[in-house]
This record gives C-alpha cells, sequence and structure tokens, in this order.
C-alpha cells in the first residue's frame, strides 16, 4: 500500500491497525488498515460475518449501540481522529452511511424521509438540497407525499441514497446497497453511483457482497476475511488475481468463462488467505 | 446461632409442645412486645397514629418503672396492608423476635386472615384496629378486640339521623368489602328499629377516586339523608362532588375517616358532617388532656400524627400493660390472659372503660355520635 | 336530559385526565418503545410539588402552574438520565420493570418528604365553581379539558411539521437509522419525558384540585392504561380520545348500571375494542417492538 | 475442572442429565431441602414454604411469559381463581383437597382459554393490558358472585389431608409445597425439551416460520395459556393455604408485577431463572429489614416515621439497580459465576 | 391433465384493492427446481406466503398432489408436503441447532403434554426416534460441528444452511427458497447451490427456487417463471426467459439505464 506523506494527505479516510471487540470479548475487527483517497471509489468486498459491517459502524460512531468498542488502532478522517467522536459529529463533518438494506423510516413519507438527512442542516439548506435530490431522481419528487413503506423496491433505494445526499456527504459510504435486489435495480444504483462519483465528485466506500459489480466501479478494493484484510490492491489487478476469480467472481480456473453451478464439487479444497 | 437454632429445632421435635416458651420475650430487664401495622402506603394514616399510641403507652409504663422492674420495648413490622405480609410478620415477630404480645393485627381484613394463625399460636394479641365480629364471635381464649364493631357503629348513627330527620329519602354509597357490609348490616338492623327509606344505595369497588356519577344518582334521587361509606379519600370527594353540584344533603360519615385532615381537604362544605366514634374528639376536655400526655413522651413532629387510632392504640395498649402488670413475676401468656379476662375495667378517660370477661373478648366500647365543626376542624358531641 | 348532561360533562372531566395521562404514555411509547409505569406516580409528585408551592404563596394559580410544570420537566429529565439513559440498549422488559422499580421508589418518596394524609390543595381559584348551563363544574376540571384539547393541538402539529417531531418519529420508527442521520435519540428520548411530565404532571395538579391531594392519587396512571390502549400505544392524539372513551363510559355506566361496574369498565371496553383491532382504535399496526 | 461427559447413544442426548457431578449436586439440594426444617426455624421456614409457592408461580408465567413469548400481568387472576376453586371445593363443598388442588389447576386452565382466545391475536404490551384488564374483570366478579365466593369476605382455608397424611403443621405444609415445586420444576424441564416446548419457544422466536413448521399457533398459544394458567391456579391454591384464607385482598395487583419482575430478575426464559427469582424476591424485603436492624437502635428509632418508606425506597432501587448492573438476570451472574470457576486459575 | 406435484391455478391475492398476485399458474413436478424470477415487489414473497400458508389466497387454486389447500389451515400444510424458507432470517435463534431442526419435525411428533410432562413411553420413544433424523440432516448439510450451539450466534451462511436443513425436517415433497443465496459470497453460493442440487438428487425433494442471483437460476433451474406486477411475463426453460424482451425490460435490463420503478405496494404482507 502506497504511504508516502503526500498520499495521506489527500487521504479522506485512513483506519490504521484497528482491533475491535464486541463485549469486551468477541474480537470483530483484528489489525486492518484501510485508506480512502479523496474522489476515489474503494471497495470492500468479503463474506458474512468477515467484518465490513463492524468496519462501518465503527467509522459512523455507532458501535458502542452493540457494546463494541475499539481496542486499538485509530481512524482518521479528514485528518481528524474520529475513533471516538459522536455519531452526530462525524455526519456534521460530512461522512454519511447509507445502511445495508435502505432502512427507511416507513411510516413517513419520502419527503420527511428527505428531511431527516439533512437533520443537522438549516430549513434553507434543507430545502436548497432536496431540490438538488429531486433534480437527481425526478421520481422522487412526484412520490414526495408518498408513505415510504410502500415504494417499491428500486425506489426505496432512490430514496435512501437521496437521504443520504441530502447531508452533503464529503464521503458516502454505501453498505450492500444490491443486496436482495434485480439485477435491473442493481444496476441503476451503480449508474448512480458512478454519476455521482462524475458530476458531483464524491468519494465513495462500497461495501458490497456482490464482488463482480462492484470491481467494475471501484479503483481500490480490500477484501476482508474472518475480521482481516487478507488482499488489497488497485482493482484492476485484483480482479486478475486467480483466487479473486475462483472464489469472488465465480471463474474456474482462470478461464474467461464463469464455472457453472451444477459442475461444483462436493468436499473441495477450501482456499484461505490465513487463519 | 445456627446451632443454636438447630437445637432449639431438635427440642422442638422431641417436645412439640415446647416451642414457644410461654414467657418468651420476657428477660430480666426487658420485655419484648410486637404488632403488625400498615406503615407504608395511604393505609399509614391510621398504623402510624397507632403506633404512636402504643409507643405513648410504653413510654408511660417504662418512666414509671417498667413492669415489674422490666423496661417493655415495642418491634413494629409494617404489612403495608397487605394480607400476606401480616400473616408472614406475625410469623416473624413470634418465631424471630421472639416478642411476648401483640398490640396490633394490622385493619380488619388483615387481622381477619391472621387469625387463624395468632390463635394456633396462643399468643396475647390485642386487636384496637377495625373490630369485625368474626374476630370475637366465638371469642378466641388469646385475642382481645378493642373498641366497637361497624355494625353497631353504624346502628346507632343511623337511629340517631332517623330520630333527628325523620321522614327523609336515604341514599348509601358503600365500599365492596367487609367494610362497606358492616355499615350495611348496621343500617339494616337500624332499618327495623326506625324509618328509613333508602332511595339510593351503591357499591363503588375499593380505590375508586372519581364519585361524579354516584353523586349524580344521589341528586337524581332527592337524596336528603346520605351516608358516606368511604374510608378517608372516597368520602372527601364524595362531598365535593355533592358542593358541585350544589346540593346539601345531610351527610354521614364514619370513625376511619373521623381526622381533622379529612375537613380541611373537603373545606368549608365539610361544616356540619356527622360522624360517630368510640374515642373522644381530641378537642374536648379528655382529647386535651389525652395531647398533653403524649407531647410529654412524643416528638413535636409525633404529635401532629396524633389522632383517634392513637387513642385506640394506647387504650388497648394500656389494658395489655395493666393485666401483664398484675402478673407480677408470673409474667405468662396464661396469667396474662387471665388477668386481661378477669381484672377489673381499665379507664382510659379517652374511651369507654375496657373489660373483658370469660366469654367475652370484645369489649364492646359505647360510641358517640358527633358533628364536625369545620372553623376549629374538629368535631363536637351531639348529645 | 340534565342528569345526562350532567354524566357527559363529569364523564369529559375526568376522562380529560385519563386522557393527558394517557398521550404521556403514549408520548414516551412512541418515541422510545418503553411503557413508563412510573407515570401516574411522577403525575402525583407533581401534583405534591404543587402543594407545596400552592401553601407558600396562597395558592396564587400562576405561581403553582409555572412553578409545577418546570418541576415537573426537571424532575422527567433528572429521572430519564439517572434511571432511564442508561438502560438504553438493554431488553425493553428490563427498561420497562425499571419503570416499575420507579414507580414503588416514588410512592414511599411521597409519604417520606410529604405525608400519608389526604390534603386539600389549597388554591381557590381552581377550586371556584362555574355555571354553564345545566352544569355545574369546577374551574380546574374546565381547565384539564381545555387543556387536553390544546395539547391534542399542539401534538399534532407538533409531529406533523417541526423538524423535531418528525425526527421524533424517525427515531420511533427507527432509531439507529435516525442516529446515522445526526438525530441525537438522547435528546428525542429527553424531549419526549419532558412533555409526558407536563402532560401528566398537568392532568395530576388539576384532577388534585378538583378533588383532593393523597398517596393514592398515582392510580390515575392504572387509569390510563386502558385509554392509551384504546388508542393505540402509538397514537398519541387516539390515546387522548381514548382517555375520554373511557371517562365518559364510566360514568354513564355509573350513572345508569352501577358503581361496581364503573371501574372495570374501561377494562372491559378495551377488551372488546382489541378483539376488533387488536392495534387499538388509531394505533398502527407492527409498530410493536417487543 | 469438568471436562465433560461423552454422550454415547442418541439415547442419553435426551437424558436431562447424565453428568456425575451434576446428580450429586442434585443429590445434596435434595437433601438440604428434605433437612432444612431442622435449621431453620419457624420464621425461616414458612420463608422458603413462600419461595417454593412463588417459584412454583413464577415457572407458571415463564410457561406464558419466558417460553411463548405472551406478557402477562394478570396471572394473579388464576392465582386467585385456583385459590378460590380450592377453597371452595373443599371447605365449602368438603371435597378431599387432592381433588380440590386438581380444581385448582382445571378451572384456571379452563379460564384461562376464555382470557386466551380474544388474546390471539394481541402482542406485546397490548396484550399484558388486556391480561392485567382481566385480572380485574375477575376480581370484580369474585366479588360480585358472593353467594359462592363469600365476596370480600373470604373463606378461611385448612391444613390439607392428602391420601391420609396430615400437612397440618408448618413443617409438613413445606414439604408439601417443596414436594409440588419440584413437581414443577420435573414437569416443566420436561415440557421444554418436548415437542411442545419447542413449539412454544419457537412461537416466540418466529411465529410465521413456526407456523410453516406445522405448529398451529392458535392452539398452541391457548396451550401455553392452560398450562401456565394450570400451575399459577395450583400456586394459588397453596398460597391460600399458607394464607390460611383467600380473598381477593389476598392477590393485589403488585403480585402481577412481582411475578414478572421474578422472571427478568431471575433470567427470562430459563426454569432455574424463575427459581432464584423467586428466592431472590421474596428474600429481598427480609434483606432490607435486616439491614435496618443491623443500623441498631438509630434506625429503630426512626420506624414508626420514615424507615418503612426507606424500605420500599430501597426496594425499588435494588431492583433498578440489579436491572443495570446484571441485566442478564441472576441465571447470567450464574453463568458468568460458573465460566469463572471452570476456567479458573486458566482464564482465556 | 398431468397431475403436478405442486399446481396453482390462476392464484390471485389483494390486499386492500391492490392485486399483489394476480392471477398467476405454474406448477412443479416430482424432481423438478423451478425459479420465480421478478423485479423487487413483482409478488413473488407473497406468492410464497400464499403456497406455505402464511396468507390465505384472495380467489384461484393452489393444490399438492391433488389436493385443493383451500380448505387446509396454514399451519396443516407442513404435513401436506410444503416446507419453505424464509427471505430474511427467520430461525428460532434463542435455540440450538438440533432444537430447530426438530422444531421441524414437530408435526411428525405426536407426544401429548401428559405425556411431555412425565417424559414416559411416546415421549421419551419419539425424542430418541426424531434425533435420529436429525442427525441424518446435520450430516447430510455438513453441520456437525455446530449442533449444539445456539443459532443466533452462528454466521450469516449457516444460519442460511440450518435454515434450509429446518425445511428438510418438515420432509416436504417440494421446497420453497425465498433468495437464499442473497447476500451470500460466491463461495458460500456455491454451496448452497451443490446442495439444493444434493436435495433434489439424493432426496427427491421438488424445489421452487425465488433468487435475483441470475448466474445460479440459470444453471440449476429446470424452468423459470417470470413475474411483475403480481402477473406473469413468461415462462419456460432458462434460456428462454433470459432472451425474454419482457423480462430484460422489466428485470434483466441491458446493462445500463436507471431502473424503471414497479409501482405496486412491496411486500405490505411480506414475511419481514
Amino acid at each position: 500500500m502506497p504511504d508516502t506523506a503526500a498520499q495521506i494527505a489527500a487521504t479522506l479516510l485512513e483506519l490504521r491497525n484497528v482491533q475491535i471487540v464486541y463485549d469486551n470479548a468477541v474480537e470483530a475487527v483484528r489489525d486492518v488498515s484501510l485508506s480512502v483517497p479523496e474522489g476515489s471509489v474503494v471497495a470492500l468486498l468479503g463474506s458474512n460475518g468477515a467484518g465490513k459491517s463492524t468496519l462501518l459502524k465503527a467509522v459512523t460512531g455507532s458501535l458502542h449501540r452493540e457494546e463494541g468498542e475499539i481496542e486499538k488502532g485509530t481512524i482518521h478522517y479528514g485528518g481528524r481522529d474520529i475513533g471516538h467522536a459522536r455519531t452526530e459529529d462525524i455526519v456534521r463533518a460530512g461522512l454519511i452511511l447509507v445502511p445495508e438494506g435502505r432502512r427507511l423510516f416507513a411510516n413517513l413519507t419520502v419527503d420527511e424521509n428527505l428531511t431527516m438527512g439533512a437533520h443537522l442542516k438549516d430549513t434553507a439548506r434543507m430545502k436548497f438540497q432536496r431540490d438538488a435530490v429531486f433534480d437527481l431522481f425526478p421520481k422522487l419528487k412526484d412520490r414526495r407525499h408518498q408513505i415510504s413503506g410502500y415504494l417499491s423496491g428500486g425506489e426505496q433505494q432512490m430514496v435512501a441514497v437521496g437521504r443520504a445526499l441530502m447531508a452533503e456527504p464529503r464521503l458516502l459510504a454505501l453498505d450492500e446497497p444490491s443486496l436482495g435486489l434485480a439485477p435491473l435495480i442493481i444496476d441503476g444504483i451503480y449508474d448512480t453511483i458512478a454519476r455521482m462519483r462524475r458530476e458531483l465528485n464524491m468519494t465513495i466506500l462500497l461495501v458490497e457482497q456482490n464482488a463482480t459489480q462492484a470491481m467494475e466501479i471501484a479503483d481500490y478494493v480490500y477484501i476482508m476475511e474472518n475480521g482481516r484484510v487478507v488482499l488489497d490492491g488497485p482493482a484492476e489487478k485484483t480482479r486478475s488475481n486467480l483466487d479473486v476469480q475462483e472464489y469472488y467472481l465465480g471463474f474456474s480456473g482462470g478461464g474467461e468463462h464463469r464455472k457453472s453451478f451444477r459442475d461444483i464439487k462436493h468436499y473441495k479444497r477450501r482456499k484461505r488467505w490465513l487463519s | 446461632m445456627k446451632l443454636m437454632n438447630a437445637l432449639a429445632a431438635l427440642t422442638l421435635l422431641t417436645a412439640p409442645g415446647a416451642l414457644y416458651a410461654a414467657d418468651q420475650g420476657v428477660t430480666d430487664n426487658e420485655i419484648l412486645l410486637g404488632e403488625v401495622e400498615p406503615l407504608t402506603g395511604p393505609p399509614a394514616l391510621l398504623g402510624v397514629a397507632h403506633n404512636l399510641g402504643v409507643r405513648l403507652a410504653l413510654a408511660e409504663v417504662n418512666a414509671n418503672g417498667g413492669i415489674g422492674g422490666r423496661q417493655v420495648k415495642l418491634v413494629a413490622e409494617d404489612d403495608g396492608y397487605v394480607t400476606s405480609r401480616t400473616i408472614q410478620s406475625v410469623r416473624k415477630l413470634v418465631g424471630v423476635d421472639k416478642v411476648f404480645a401483640l398490640t396490633a393485627l394490622s385493619g380488619s381484613g388483615q387481622a381477619l386472615a391472621a387469625m387463624p394463625v395468632v390463635k394456633g399460636i396462643g399468643i396475647p394479641a390485642m386487636v384496637p384496629i377495625g373490630p369485625l365480629p368474626p374476630l370475637y364471635e366465638p371469642p378466641n381464649n388469646n385475642i382481645f378486640v378493642v373498641g366497637q364493631s361497624y355494625t353497631e357503629g353504624m346502628r346507632q348513627l343511623a337511629l340517631y339521623l332517623a330520630k333527628t330527620y325523620p321522614g327523609k329519602k336515604w341514599g348509601v354509597i358503600l365500599q365492596d368489602d367487609d367494610y362497606g357490609k358492616s355499615l350495611a348490616t348496621g343500617l339494616a338492623e337500624a332499618g327495623k328499629e326506625a324509618q328509613i327509606d333508602v332511595v339510593y344505595e351503591t357499591k363503588y369497588a375499593r380505590g375508586q377516586k372519581d364519585f361524579a356519577s354516584e353523586m349524580l344518582r344521589v341528586k337524581d334521587a332527592g337524596v336528603e339523608v346520605l351516608i358516606a361509606g368511604g374510608i378517608i379519600s372516597e368520602n372527601i370527594a364524595m362531598v365535593k362532588e355533592a358542593e358541585k353540584l350544589g346540593i346539601d344533603p345531610v351527610i354521614a360519615t364514619f370513625w376511619p375517616g373521623r381526622v381533622p385532615e379529612v375537613l380541611k381537604a373537603i373545606g368549608p362544605a365539610s361544616d356540619g358532617i356527622y360522624s360517630v366514634d368510640y374515642v373522644v374528639p381530641l378537642q374536648s376536655e379528655a382529647g386535651k388532656a389525652f395531647l398533653e400526655l403524649a407531647s410529654k413522651y412524643l416528638t413535636e413532629d409525633e404529635v401532629k400524627r396524633v389522632n383517634r387510632y392513637t387513642m385506640t392504640g394506647y387504650s388497648s395498649t394500656v389494658a395489655l400493660l395493666d393485666a401483664m402488670k398484675n402478673c407480677a413475676e408470673d409474667l405468662t401468656w396464661a396469667c396474662t390472659i387471665e388477668k386481661m379476662q378477669n381484672d377489673a375495667a381499665v379507664d382510659t378517660g379517652v374511651m369507654s372503660p375496657i373489660k373483658f370477661g370469660p366469654d367475652n373478648r370484645f369489649s364492646n366500647s359505647k360510641v358517640t355520635v358527633m358533628r364536625a365543626d369545620y372553623d376549629t376542624l374538629s368535631y363536637v358531641p351531639v348529645d | 336530559m340534565s342528569y345526562l348532561v350532567n354524566l357527559l360533562a363529569s364523564g369529559l372531566a375526568v376522562g380529560a385526565v385519563y386522557g393527558l395521562i394517557a398521550m404521556s404514555f403514549a408520548i414516551i411509547y412512541k418515541s422510545t418503545g418503553l411503557l413508563n409505569f412510573a407515570q401516574g406516580e411522577m403525575a402525583m409528585i407533581t401534583a405534591y410539588v404543587a402543594w407545596s408551592i400552592s401553601t407558600s404563596v396562597d395558592g396564587n394559580p400562576f405561581i403553582v402552574a409555572a412553578g409545577s410544570i418546570l418541576f415537573a420537566i426537571v424532575f422527567a429529565l433528572a429521572v430519564e438520565r439517572i434511571a432511564i439513559r442508561p438502560m438504553m440498549n438493554e431488553p425493553i422488559l428490563s427498561q420497562i420493570m425499571v419503570t416499575i422499580g420507579l414507580s414503588v421508589i416514588f410512592r414511599s418518596l411521597v409519604i417520606l418528604v410529604w405525608d400519608g394524609l389526604p390534603h386539600g390543595m389549597g388554591i381557590p381559584a381552581g377550586d371556584a365553581l362555574v355555571t354553564l348551563g345545566d352544569v355545574r363544574v369546577r374551574v380546574a376540571q374546565i381547565g384539564v379539558i381545555l387543556f387536553l384539547f390544546a395539547a391534542i393541538v399542539a401534538m399534532w402539529a407538533f409531529f406533523r411539521y417541526s423538524r423535531f417531531g418528525v425526527a421524533m418519529r424517525a427515531v420511533a420508527s427507527d432509531d439507529g437509522t435516525a442516529q446515522l442521520m445526526g438525530v441525537n435519540s438522547g435528546k428525542v428520548q429527553m424531549a419526549a419525558w419532558g412533555a409526558a411530565a407536563v402532560l401528566s404532571g398537568v392532568a395530576g395538579v388539576l384532577f388534585a384540585i378538583g378533588a383532593e391531594l393523597s398517596p393514592s392519587l398515582y392510580a390515575l396512571g392504572l387509569k390510563a392504561f386502558p385509554a392509551t390502549i384504546l388508542g393505540g400505544l402509538d397514537a398519541i392524539i387516539g390515546s387522548a380520545v381514548g382517555g375520554l372513551v373511557v371517562g365518559i363510559t364510566e360514568n354513564l355506566v355509573g350513572g345508569y348500571l352501577s358503581s361496581g361496574l364503573k371501574e372495570v369498565a374501561g377494562f372491559v371496553i378495551i377488551i372488546l375494542i382489541l378483539m376488533i383491532r387488536p392495534y387499538g382504535l388509531f394505533g398502527e399496526k407492527r409498530i410493536e417492538r417487543l | 475442572m469438568r471436562s465433560g461427559y461423552y454422550k454415547e447413544t442418541i439415547a442419553r442426548h435426551v437424558d436431562l442429565t447424565d453428568a456425575l457431578s451434576q446428580r450429586v449436586w442434585i443429590a445434596i439440594a435434595l437433601a438440604a431441602l428434605a433437612l432444612a426444617p431442622l435449621y431453620f426455624d419457624y420464621y425461616g421456614l414458612s420463608l422458603i414454604t413462600l419461595m417454593a409457592i412463588t417459584a412454583v408461580g413464577a415457572m407458571g408465567l415463564n410457561v406464558l411469559t419466558g417460553w411463548t413469548g405472551l406478557i402477562s400481568l394478570g396471572q394473579t387472576a388464576f392465582m386467585v381463581l385456583g385459590a378460590y376453586s380450592y377453597a371452595i371445593s373443599t371447605e365449602s363443598w368438603g371435597w378431599p383437597p387432592l381433588a380440590g388442588l386438581a380444581l385448582a389447576g382445571i378451572v384456571p386452565a379452563l379460564a384461562s382459554v376464555v382470557v386466551g382466545i380474544p388474546s390471539l391475536r394481541l402482542t406485546g404490551l397490548y396484550l399484558a393490558i388486556t391480561t392485567m384488564a382481566s385480572a380485574f374483570i375477575v376480581n370484580h366478579l369474585v366479588l360480585e358472585f358472593d353467594g359462592l365466593t363469600n365476596g370480600s369476605s373470604g373463606i378461611f382455608v385448612n391444613r390439607p389431608t392428602i391420601l391420609g397424611f396430615a400437612f397440618d403443621t408448618d413443617q409438613k405444609f413445606y414439604y408439601l409445597c417443596i414436594g409440588v415445586a419440584l413437581l414443577t420444576v420435573l414437569a416443566c424441564l420436561n415440557l421444554r425439551r418436548s415437542r411442545i416446548g419447542r413449539a412454544l419457544v419457537a412461537i416466540r422466536d418466529n411465529d410465521n416460520a413456526a407456523r410453516v413448521m406445522g405448529i398451529d399457533l392458535r392452539s398452541y398459544k391457548i396451550y401455553a395459556f392452560m398450562t401456565s394458567s394450570f400451575i399459577v391456579g395450583i400456586s394459588g391454591a397453596l398460597y391460600g393455604i399458607f394464607l390460611s384464607f383467600v380473598t381477593v385482598d389476598g392477590f393485589p395487583f403488585l403480585l402481577a408485577i412481582e411475578a414478572l419482575a421474578i422472571l427478568i430478575v431471575g433470567g427470562i426464559g430459563s426454569i432455574a431463572g424463575a427459581i432464584l427469582g423467586a428466592i431472590f424476591l421474596v428474600g429481598l424485603p427480609e434483606v432490607t429489614s435486616m439491614i435496618f436492624s443491623l443500623l441498631g437502635d438509630g434506625a429503630q428509632g426512626l420506624l414508626s416515621t420514615s424507615a418503612h418508606e426507606i424500605k420500599g425506597l430501597l426496594y425499588g432501587l435494588v431492583i433498578i439497580l440489579f436491572l443495570r448492573l446484571q441485566p442478564h438476570g441472576l441465571m447470567g451472574l450464574w453463568q458468568d459465576a460458573r465460566r469463572v470457576w471452570t476456567l479458573w486459575p486458566l482464564r482465556y | 391433465m398431468t397431475r403436478h406435484l405442486l399446481q396453482l391455478e390462476n392464484v390471485t391475492k389483494k390486499f386492500g384493492g391492490i392485486s399483489a398476485v394476480n392471477g398467476v399458474s405454474l406448477h412443479v413436478d416430482k424432481g423438478e427446481i423451478v425459479s420465480i424470477i421478478g423485479p423487487n415487489g413483482a409478488g413473488k414473497t407473497t406468492l410464497f406466503n400464499l403456497i406455505s400458508g402464511v396468507l390465505p389466497v384472495s380467489s384461484g387454486q393452489i393444490s399438492i398432489e391433488g389436493q385443493d389447500l383451500a380448505r387446509v389451515p396454514g399451519h396443516r400444510y407442513a404435513q401436506l408436503g410444503i416446507g419453505r424458507t424464509f427471505q430474511n432470517l427467520a430461525l428460532f435463534k434463542h435455540g440450538t441447532v438440533v432444537d430447530n431442526l426438530l422444531v421441524g419435525c414437530h408435526w411428525r411428533m405426536k407426544t401429548s403434554v401428559l405425556e411431555a410432562a412425565f417424559h414416559f413411553g411416546r415421549a421419551r420413544r419419539e425424542e430418541i426416534a426424531f434425533r435420529h433424523t436429525v442427525e441424518k440432516i446435520i450430516d447430510f448439510l455438513e453441520i456437525e460441528h455446530i449442533r449444539d450451539k445456539t443459532v443466533g450466534t452462528l454466521p450469516y451462511g449457516l444460519q442460511k444452511r440450518v435454515e434450509l436443513g429446518r425445511a428438510l425436517a418438515t420432509s416436504p415433497k417440494v421446497l420453497l427458497l425465498d433468495e437464499i443465496v442473497a447476500g451470500m459470497n460466491q463461495e458460500e453460493t456455491e454451496d448452497i447451490a451443490r446442495f439444493i442440487l444434493d436435495t433434489r438428487d439424493d432426496l427427491g425433494v421438488s424445489i421452487l427456487l425465488i433468487e435475483h442471483d441470475m448466474h445460479l437460476v440459470m444453471d440449476i433451474s429446470d424452468r423459470v417463471h417470470a413475474l411483475n406486477f403480481g402477473s406473469t411475463i413468461t415462462e419456460g426453460l432458462p434460456h428462454e426467459v433470459q432472451s425474454h424482451a419482457g423480462v430484460i425490460e422489466a428485470y434483466l435490463g441491458h446493462g445500463s439505464g436507471e431502473g424503471p420503478a414497479a409501482a405496486a405496494p412491496i411486500q405490505t404482507g411480506a414475511v419481514a
């Protein structure tokens, strides 16, 4: 990983040797270092329980809600140590998370959901941002007075992203934005991510299960397993890693084609990078 | 300590009769008495006042050299007016504290529930609060009930009102428990002797706070004489409702609520309310003498909490102490019970003399009808 | 006719008291998922403080009002901070148990600090009688009804239009996510407790003025349970309506049927209503977090 | 350090315990219970008796609230019904006490169907308040039917004679209560590991999934109500015998709240938790009194004025502090202790 | 007309006035793996809820082995051979793996309350017999090492596998799997795919699958059924459906473009 002084200066989010423990006993994240340079898209991949969500909680200051604690290491955002900052202050500094599963306020209208996104802004700023979001997602303007729980999955995802944009993020963290969505909608989401980066020059941290699409859009990729980063590198380079191809992208033996699920053998030897 | 307990238990197994040495609670220089009282929650109003009365009696006797040179002490257990805790407390007083006698068994329902246990143990016990007939009919050898039954009190009150206000329409509001039932019985008995025309009668659930609909019905029925059979708060609510509705029936309450605070809480509308009691009002000559005695032995704060229950507690305890004194060195349960039964009447001045007999465990005290005077926050006997 | 009108009037007066306390339950439930079993006790303590103030200012109603509202808020915030906040991440049932523990403490506290006797509040202005056609009521009773309606309007506007009101609803819907938006859920909880304390405190004080002050005043809280269940635990305005329904039903039952039934009337109604609408008359489905 | 016992057949898996150490501990506990009357005085014994009765009731509530997840604030109603069923059948109708005890279970179980059916669609606090409502209504009915129940005057209850054995002294009654408590423990343990216990817990954890597994939610919720009320009814009857007097006043609303507190303090859903919770909450007032008597005469002097309020205060405070510091209840404490014990001295 | 194992005819489900499922007909034959695809809110999960008896149908007919399910109460569907997993985990999270699987055996056990309370006779016999059944499933799914673990503490992938096991414990003839690989990485998906194929091949259980992972759907399905707005777009062999214009427009997309929004309220009746 590049570690020159100049590089760090341009880094928006920087985690160093972070170790996270739940309930004083369960170790969820071990010795993770990760950096998100300003203006880039960084993807964090890994299976369930690898510690990705825990990491996001640490970054957004919501670990304590589940009795988690950063035991070691530092988290710097915009040059400031946010390892023990309150969520409120982190949000104010522009680090915004779109949580897994969208988590809309189901009983509130679209408008009210968006308002919530700008909770820390004054009313004039809120209205301005809302118009900006409606420009980005014209469909939401039509549905602004609808109860968000009754929107379709794609629209809900738009509200979730729009709500995050209301806070004028410098760094937008997306937790599994494609989970449980139809291919067409996933395409739409990745489109939006690309646009946000292109048009708003936003820095994006993408936490995904769906490695294929995340790797296409990302500049840099981290892969986590069992609470550790086991592999990282520029997206291009990572994509060509044979293990990544087999275990994350589903290509067999370095071939160009996906293997069929029908051909998968039982008791195949499992590859693990560590432990 | 545990070893001692074990040994005691072993003796008990070999000689079951020896569990309660007749003179338990009596040491060379001390006698221990116990009582169960509601000392928490709203009923603490009566429990605390009663407790003061008992302590007053003890202080008085201790100041005069105690009983046979022994100082008398009191252990008070709080039951919060909860029946199960009353019984547990009795067991604790007798079994753990090893008291010699009991000066109170909490309220009427609680005493009734504790009766089989107390009877079984055989410890002398006074019941100065809530004298219900089942407590003394048939008489229990070791349970002495001081005061007058609600039934008899109600009967006399009703007879007085029937005589003073003949030909009026009556309304009756009673609580849905023993207390209410006793009042109903008393009223029925009075009805046999005098003309009582009840036009409205109802039972309310204990703890009810809003009496608007009841009083509306009182108004609607044209009630002229109202028996407000609440304990304390309920009577306040009823009288205030009557005031609100602009009706002015003759209102009669009962002794549990005969405390100045009730008059104060109701305000001027309380003037002229009837009540009945078997202890003297605090403002009478005898009452003032009692207060003087109280201020001699109790703190200023405590004197403020003195009310009619202090008098009943005091009187019944004096009767008990008297019997114990008469036993002199033979301070046993049997002797105490025997003396209580056969001794001359005990007069404390605040109620009619207390006297029991071989087949009588009830003092059957005389009741007086009285009327409230709001200006002095007191009650004045009417005849 | 006058009989019925009078019954309805007194039903409305006592129903407004239930309604205000029921609203307090609903406000706290809605924003934190917690049913505060000590609400009735808190109303009682506020009434006692109002009494203490009243005796030292000769029953000046304005000073009493200002003083007791201020106390209600400060007291509720203290309770929230000391007893409830630390339990925030515990199971909801444990939190409820804490409020039950508080209720035991508060009942003891009242007798410890004041006494076990009944008292008049000593506020002549509130105790005064007003004649409205066939009906005579006390000023305090008119006050409690007016206050209820004011509270309904205020609550409705607050939750609909104010941004903090929307934030409270968001916390109710998903507090974790609301925190990700920068909402300080501690502040929301404080606001809920404060507002609830004012509503129930005012109800307690006004009821005590019209009736009397005693350590059994907390029982009003018990009567407000059916009201809030009837309206829906999460329905703040529904709870107010529930209170009125319970109050009026009680008086009608007491006036036409029997007093004994009166005390259980509220409970009978909720069983009947919940058989048809398991989330109360105005409650939202699936808000329950237990 | 115990290193575990290997199970050689599936049948061993199904047993409650096959561990020698556990069996030894059980034997010791039983022996201690049998010998308790030798070591405890009159009052102490009645306290243990009360704990046993309370534990039975708590285990009953645990079936409904702990396992099935249906929160009830109304189980006192079934205690009342159990106590009255026993009192009326034995004292007024002259039934044999054993039949009375059976009735004390059956009547509440049947009555609970009436409460249970309207409650089928309710969950959480809605159910809690509705069950509370039924408790108030039952109390009202008991007072209303005073021809049968003797209204507010209540019914005196004598100590029973069962199968020719008279439980007439406190010690004998202690054995009866301990016996019933042990039987309840056994029945609950067995029930919990059966298809029925699993079905109830499944309903609590995820009712839709439970239904897809073939569990009839309605019937099983009613089962839970009935089983719970049966056990609670028995505890009500024992409580009535213990008090030797049955009135509605003996079963205040406070009891329902305390019952829930017992489960939570003990550790909800666990049988051992229900027992520990019962011991804790019944013992708590005694402990606070003891603290007061330790404070000596100064505190004694306060006795008539404020000490009892302070006691109430202390009681509430202990509950709050307990929940705050030991949120997993006594069972959690016990497991922590055991972990320390088994790992000691090799922590980590 | 051949008798299908599971057959839906014109099945409709309305919530209020809106049809979440609108006249859907489909069938599953013995030994088949059939997939249902469609955008979020197309009514797929609602359809599963109808087939598994969680919700009643508004109109139309569902039958299994020729038996009409119209008058069968929801909890009896398991006995007739319908097993399922849920979109979001719906395990009994406080129980162990064994407990969860035993709950799956619930309907096949007959112990009564009294027998259970005293653990005699049939109660004990049944416990032992079904422990054997459960052990077989544990063996099949290779979850021996977590047998006695509390389910709630297991990683997501294993929980999914336990849920599959619990569904198998109900001894189903047809198994409904609702997005079972959602949130899984490639490796975990491959494992589950293998178990699905084995379930069909070794246990002879037919499978109805809801899935967004098109690679999996296209690989292992015998037939695919595409839904949108509660109605069938098309049905057929995987490659036919994949190239169907309506499916591409509504669901698959061409790899770009903003997603159109389905207007139907989503998941009002879904198992959340």
